[in-house]
């Protein structure tokens, strides 16, 4: 099939990225065509095609590693009618790990067990691990050299992130003024590792 | 010390207190409210007490609900009204954590330190708070349970939206191997490499213009009878061309793949395939 | 959200259709709306959406289990570049056998055995005519008439060739191999004999 107009050639991105099963980078997709065009060519193109689906059922997404086309929420209700199986719901145990994985990464689950003040069952830390979302990304030098637990490009992507700067803001811990020993506490601020991690992810993108 | 903490610092709205002769006693002085931190329902002592993650949910939750300022917690309250919580549970044979008790611990240290004079911090000058290292956990705890809330709201794929994936007609055309000519080439180069070493296979080299000539003379003499020798030649196509196609003929006839006939001398000339080799064409 | 035209309908049909794995029955489908349609209506809602997609690179399609939309087999090559599997080589043997096939046509498999050396598969050869770039063009007329093979014009097509002569001349092959065999022919016995036939051939070019 040859490609001639600036039309065919985005039938080609539509369907490239309609049957992709992740989000697909644009490096990715400038192997589609045997022309080099340069990003903004690109970009126009995946606008044009954008504008589209305006109104429609899909919309085209940029996520943390690419590309996808993914349903408009408000199709959901319909959509849940043909599902035979739900994703899971999580427990407060789980959704409270994540959290921690996700502001505060990477971290031991002795870390994990300190600010949440219980013991992790490994459970808990398995059904994250199998849902993707979370993996160890090395050890901890110290004694029985832990796991440090961080989320994933999945993680970003399934919850339509681009980088982790995207995270719901922490809700600021309530002032310390009055508090006698104020420098302790101002080592539980957000770090602003999370911040800089995302500045550099956030360029990434087109 | 702020033994009443609990009961004054949610003071703020107050219900009409209704039958004066019942109200209860606390810390030796009437109650005029209820306490807002204990008003559970018994039945719904279990659900709640079950739903806890952990101690520092625990005091999070007996905090919040007593409206008291976190940065300045009444320690003996709250500590009596956690005990009072750890025993239910214990009474009601809940699993009870033993993180729930070492918190147990930890707050009647911190509530007995309370008591003692402080020595002031070195840097500082001011009287270190035995409390600030559970403050700092209890706001922490607090900070990431509510990020797990949120995350938790967060549209999330497959659950609020779906994506898309279109099936691939896959294998509809089978993917063959590419080969450039670059690869030919490279495989010819073996071959003649391996000719040279094994001296007896020769590898004649042989002009292509004359095989392809003799491949479309062969193709043109597929199926037919004999052929006019000059109608196997396109005149217009040039000298070169002529001469090509005159030793194509010739290297035909040498391989004996074709028969050429002229009945006598000036006659037209034939060609015409070799009839075993015509027989599968 | 709340459907009022058949547009809108259509929208949520269509949703449904692009999200689904597997193919879709008529009665699932049903399933997607309050609104009991008859059999016509949902012909025409189907019929309709497919003309949408007439052109583009994914089809509706009606198989035994029901409805899915799929890619149009035109589009295979553009959606193979993304994938990371390795295109599918041939082996040396069917190289070899091509490139004997290219350079010496006509040439039966006895003449392919003795240049290689060793004996032909018939699957090799059957390869290649399966793929249309070689055929059989007559039979040598001596013992078991042995069939003589050529390349054909889509062989041409394929790499791009006008005619044979475009084949990288037995010339070039020679020097590039006498560059590469230089340190070992010096050791042996400088070949006169290879310059001698190049330049013959050569002159004999179209």
């Amino acid at each position: 099939m040859q490609l001639y107009k600036p039309e065919d050639y985005k039938r080609v991105l539509e369907t490239a990225l309609l049957v992709a099963a992740e989000p697909v980078s644009l490096a990715e997709l400038k192997k589609l065509f045997d022309e080099e065009f340069d990003d903004e060519t690109w970009r126009t193109l995946i606008d044009d095609l954008r504008r589209d689906w305006a109104g429609r059922g899909i919309e085209l997404v940029q996520l943390a590693s690419g590309w996808r086309f993914q349903t408009r929420p408000e199709y959901q209700i319909f959509l849940d009618r043909l599902k035979n199986e739900r994703p899971p719901k999580y427990s407060r145990a789980v959704m409270e790990t994540l959290a921690i994985i996700a502001y505060r990464q990477p971290v031991t689950r002795g870390d994990i067990e300190e600010i949440r003040g219980v013991a992790v069952s490994p459970n808990v830390l398995k059904a994250l691990e199998a849902r993707g979302w979370i993996d160890t990304v090395g050890h901890r030098d110290s004694p029985g050299r832990p796991a440090l637990y961080a989320t994933t490009r999945k993680f970003l992507d399934d919850l339509g992130l681009r980088s982790l700067s995207e995270l719901p803001p922490l809700t600021e811990i309530e002032k310390v003024m009055d508090f006698a020993d104020a420098p302790l506490l101002s080592q539980t601020q957000p770090t602003p590792s999370a911040a800089e991690e995302s500045s550099s992810a956030e360029s990434a993108g087109i | 010390m702020d033994e009443l903490g609990v009961v004054e610092g949610g003071a703020a709205e107050a219900p009409a207190v209704a039958a004066e002769q019942h109200l209860p006693k606390v810390y030796g002085e009437w109650m005029t409210e209820m306490p807002r931190d204990l008003y559970i329902p018994p039945d719904a002592l279990e659900v709640i007490l079950e739903s806890f993650e952990g101690p520092l949910d625990l005091l999070l939750y007996l905090i919040r609900k007593a409206n008291i300022n976190i940065l300045d917690i009444p320690m003996a309250p709250l500590t009596a009204q956690y005990l009072k919580y750890v025993e239910a549970m214990h009474k009601r044979n809940l699993e009870l954590a033993a993180e729930y008790l070492l918190m147990a611990a930890m707050l009647i240290e911190i509530k007995s330190r309370m008591l003692l004079p402080r020595p002031p911090k070195a840097e500082t000058g001011e009287p270190e708070d035995p409390r600030a290292e559970l403050v700092r956990r209890l706001l922490e705890y607090e900070q990431m349970k509510a990020a797990a809330a949120k995350l938790d709201a967060w549209p999330q794929a497959g659950r609020n939206y779906e994506w898309i994936a279109v099936w691939v007609a896959d294998k509809v055309v089978e993917r063959q191997p590419e080969v450039t000519l670059h690869d030919l080439q490279v495989a010819w180069l073996g071959l003649i490499k391996q000719a040279r070493m094994t001296e007896h296979h020769k590898v004649k080299r042989e002009e292509l213009s004359v095989r392809e000539t003799m491949i479309t003379i062969l193709r043109r003499l597929q199926g037919r009878g004999f052929m006019v020798f000059e109608d196997l030649f396109d005149v217009a196509a040039g000298a070169q061309v002529l001469v090509v196609g005159f030793l194509a003929i010739l290297e035909l006839a040498r391989e004996s793949l074709v028969e050429i006939t002229q009945t006598e001398a000036l006659a037209p000339i034939y060609v015409k395939v070799v009839e075993s080799a015509a027989l599968q064409a």
